[in-house]
């Protein structure tokens, strides 16, 4: 025990933190990314209005709000798994862990789905600069659900307790991240 | 040392020490042609000097982190090498190819991509010298030890074979042709080498303040991550005018800008360790590198680097004099010094000198570290007034370049200083130091 | 209180919220969509949530007060300089 | 909470991180790569141009010019050099005028920097100036911010 402790204690203020330090630099420093991305769309919307109007009321709410919930419900399975687990019921916790991650690939189906509208439309990366920043944004967070998919199984397989906490904390960080994405590119419009 | 493998660094250290004095020595010269157009415009054209000066560099680096591979390796693995003589016989085959390619470009023998002139036949030699040293190097790691600070080498020295070969690849089309060169220099200096920079800064560290391993080894893991999270996509800096998308200019400005992260990071890790070590090791001046590598690193490569990153800011600064500033900082802290602070710290235990000339080293040190500082200043307020009067007022870049007379007479003064403290150093490493120099020493590092 | 029910809590907090900051940029009863309110009610709930997510999802609450209070200054931070420059707009019409 | 697994999970999170961090910059450049194909499809890089940008590389023109911005900043740069020498308006006359330019060099003038003389034919000099013209083609995003370059 002392011994975890010292070790613990060795990653400074960072040890404060609950389960993994490295985890929290990487919630953090998403966080730096996504925000940078997101002031820079803010930012452009007020140098571009029409084309962020026009850009903006071209987007889905329902669509939107649909993946919202499909995260937070996602979320919410991972964190009961967490739960589970640390309950030692096993079974139990690879059944969570299954839920939380059918959520996640229901958000990338629909997410798809509306790519591939939006690109039937002719409104590819290039169109504008409201679509540049909607792919770039929406995109590279599905490649973090992508990857918290993948970690979601990896953890599933591993299943010790440590490597849940982890794993899920990924998709959490996943979740909280599209929580400012989803107001700020598809419901704050029209101003 | 506690290998007798380990002796075998001293060979690269010797060489890249040569080239290093070459490659200021070219410096000079082309600062002077800056100045006084006319000199040697005939016999040696500044195209040829500058081939020189910047291949010499990128080789002594390429030899230096060789030579810091053999030395460390050895000591990590806890076993010998797995073959002294291959690594003797790379030895020369990698300076034969360095002197080639040099003596090849006096008589206008090369080919025409920045940094990469090398006719093709050197770079197949340098792809031939590379595998060997990674044969010999894995299969040490493979047969000892492994630890955090050994794969993390690897890694780099890998990928920085691997990076290489996109060198060979010359399209037609401008546009790809640049984008790949970018994946062997930025992956190089923002990437991979920085992985070999953090690996042996934890060697020095483990070494030098004995804090535990355990510790030295999770900072290690958190500065390489944030290095490649934010390096990797980083290379969209480069691809803000070269004809790819405009994508890029979002994807570049926001990771690029984070890139001083893991520099900080770095000088935070070392200034850490030896504040927490509190064991005084001996070697006061290799810890001095040690510190200088970090803290200069993050200025030159991080907030240098942060400076003109953003696309918007880029748009203007871009090819100025005050890429030149960033690049001369940035080298020197990151890789330079590295590179000095891992000989200093090895050849004295190689050469097994107790008292060596610790006060003449680090009078290179801050003779080197000024000049390279004020020549940096130089060339920033060079590349300002560049950047205004060329991109903003639309001037024509001789009438220009005519303006900015001062600053180039500054950088050679500066030039000649780090010139002065190269051989400093130089002769420190080579010449062994006398009891009185060391009783002197401890003097000093009692005032300090 | 339970874990179980916590973490249902926390889920039935963030979907509620979900449908009031679609109400709230969709406009209706009392609020107008596209307004500085429905954006400055957007920004608000997203501070919400994510304090959930952070809180019952990844056991901030569990974390010294110096965390947490990090975590707040950073999000509310960001969400506040989004609401800022996105109300740029109307300020400025505002003014003229 | 056991800690001792921390270094293990530091470790596959760097991995992890920089696998998932180097897909996305290949996805990245692929598209990338399609885009600076399509760049050929309407300013078709002919055997002229080809052998041009040899001629530059062979002659290291990069080591004092800068092209797109990318060089050794003594020399002026050379992506817009055709343009800047009207090839927009007048080729022909632009053609000859570069011509003539690099034939001259150096001028020997004192205090001035000089270009050396290169040992380039007429022929390759085409070559080369074709290669300057469908260099200043390529879409730089509107960089450099002044003809000057």
């Amino acid at each position: 025990m002392n011994a975890k402790l010292k070790d613990n204690a060795e990653w400074g203020a960072l040890s404060a933190l609950p389960g993994n330090p490295m985890i929290w630099i990487l919630i953090i420093s998403e966080l730096v990314v996504f925000g940078l991305a997101l002031i820079g769309f803010m930012a452009m919307r007020f140098l571009k209005p029409e084309i962020f109007a026009t850009g903006q009321a071209a987007l889905d709410y329902w669509l939107g709000g649909l993946n919202t919930m499909f995260l937070i419900t996602s979320g919410w399975c991972a964190a009961r798994a967490v739960h589970a687990r640390s309950r030692d019921q096993r079974q139990k916790a690879r059944l969570w862990l299954g839920g939380a991650g059918m959520f996640g690939a229901a958000f990338l189906v629909v997410k798809l789905v509306e790519w591939s509208e939006k690109l039937s439309q002719g409104h590819d990366i290039a169109f504008d600069a409201f679509f540049t920043l909607f792919y770039l944004i929406t995109g590279f967070h599905a490649a973090h659900v992508v990857m918290g998919l993948a970690i979601l199984a990896i953890v599933g397989w591993w299943d010790s307790l440590e490597n849940l906490k982890t794993g899920t904390a990924f998709w959490h960080m996943v979740d909280l991240i599209w929580l400012i994405i989803f107001p700020v590119i598809y419901l704050a419009r029209g101003l | 040392m506690k290998y007798e493998s380990q002796k075998v660094a001293m060979y690269y250290f010797a060489g890249a020490l040569a080239l290093f004095v070459a490659q200021v020595l070219f410096g000079v010269l082309m600062g002077t042609v800056v100045v006084v157009p006319n000199f040697l415009s005939e016999l040696l054209p500044f195209n040829i000097m500058r081939m020189v000066h910047t291949n010499a560099l990128i080789v002594w680096l390429l030899m230096g982190f060789f030579g810091c591979a053999y030395y460390l390796i050895p000591e990590e693995a806890e076993r010998e090498l797995h073959s002294t003589k291959l690594a003797i016989i790379q030895f020369w085959l990698f300076l034969f190819g360095a002197a080639a390619a040099v003596v090849g470009y006096l008589f206008r023998i090369h080919e025409g991509r920045e940094f990469l002139e090398q006719p093709l036949w050197i770079k197949l030699a340098i792809v031939v010298v590379a595998l060997m040293f990674l044969y010999n190097v894995s299969m040490t790691v493979l047969k000892g030890r492994k630890t955090a600070i050994t794969s993390v080498l690897l890694l780099g020295l890998w990928g920085i074979a691997v990076f290489f070969l996109f060198s060979l690849y010359n399209p037609s089309n401008l546009v790809l042709d640049k984008m790949f060169w970018w994946w062997v220099v930025h992956l190089w200096v923002e990437g991979v080498w920085e992985l070999v920079m953090a690996s042996v800064l934890a060697f020095l560290m483990i070494k030098m303040t004995g804090v535990d391993r355990e510790v030295v080894e999770k900072w290690l893991y958190l500065i390489i991550a944030l290095t490649l999270f934010t390096g990797i996509l980083g290379t969209g800096h480069h691809y803000y005018w070269i004809g790819t998308p405009g994508y890029w200019q979002w994807i570049g400005s926001i990771f690029s800008a984070l890139e001083v992260f893991p520099f900080f990071a770095m000088v935070i890790f070392t200034f850490y360790m030896v504040w927490k070590g509190g064991r005084t090791h001996p070697n006061k001046a290799a810890l001095l590198w040690s510190l200088g590598c970090s803290a200069f690193a993050f200025f030159g490569a991080g907030v240098w680097g942060f400076m003109h990153t953003l696309a918007p800011i880029n748009y203007y600064t871009h090819g100025t004099q005050v890429t030149a500033a960033h690049g001369h900082l940035a080298f020197y802290g990151a890789y330079v010094m590295l590179n000095i602070a891992m000989f200093t710290y090895a050849m004295p235990n190689i050469l097994k000198r107790e008292p060596y000339n610790q006060v003449l080293n680090m009078w290179g040190f801050w003779i080197t570290s000024g000049g390279v500082a004020f020549m940096t200043f130089a060339l920033t307020f060079a590349g300002v007034v560049q950047t205004h009067l060329q991109r903003v007022m639309g001037m024509n870049f001789m009438e220009v370049q005519e303006q900015l007379g001062l600053f180039y007479w500054l950088r050679l003064g500066a030039g000649v200083a780090v010139l002065v403290g190269t051989i400093l150093i130089v002769w420190s490493l080579a010449v062994p130091g006398s009891r009185q120099k060391a009783a002197s020493q401890a003097g000093l590092a009692a005032a300090e | 209180m339970t874990e179980e029910r916590r973490l249902f809590r926390a889920w039935l907090i963030l979907m509620s919220l979900t449908l009031v900051s679609l109400l709230a940029a969709f406009g209706g009863e009392g609020i107008e969509g596209g307004s500085a309110l429905s954006l400055a009610v957007l920004m608000g709930t997203a501070f919400i949530k994510t304090r959930q997510v952070l809180d019952h999802f990844l056991d901030l609450r569990e974390a010294r007060a110096g965390w947490r209070a990090f975590f707040t200054l950073l999000l509310a931070g960001l969400l506040l300089i989004l609401l800022g420059v996105g109300l740029i707009p109307t300020l400025m019409q505002e003014a003229t | 909470m056991s800690e001792t697994l921390t270094k293990a999970a530091a470790r596959n999170i760097f991995y992890g991180g920089t696998v998932f961090f180097f897909l996305i910059f290949i996805g990245l450049v692929a598209h990338s790569v399609t885009t600076a194909s399509a760049i050929a499809t309407n300013n078709p890089i002919t055997p002229s141009v080809a052998a041009g940008k040899h001629i530059w590389e062979r002659h290291a023109c990069i080591d004092c010019h800068t092209i797109l911005g990318e060089g050794a900043y003594f020399a002026p740069e050379l992506g817009n050099v055709w343009v800047r020498f009207g090839g927009k308006e007048s080729p022909d006359g632009a053609r000859d005028a570069l011509k003539a330019w690099m034939k001259a060099q150096p001028t020997g003038i004192a205090g001035r920097r000089q270009m050396p003389h290169f040992a380039i034919t007429d022929a390759e000099l085409d070559q080369l100036v074709d290669f300057l013209k469908w260099t200043s083609e390529i879409n730089t995003q509107n960089w450099p911010p002044q003809v000057s370059g």
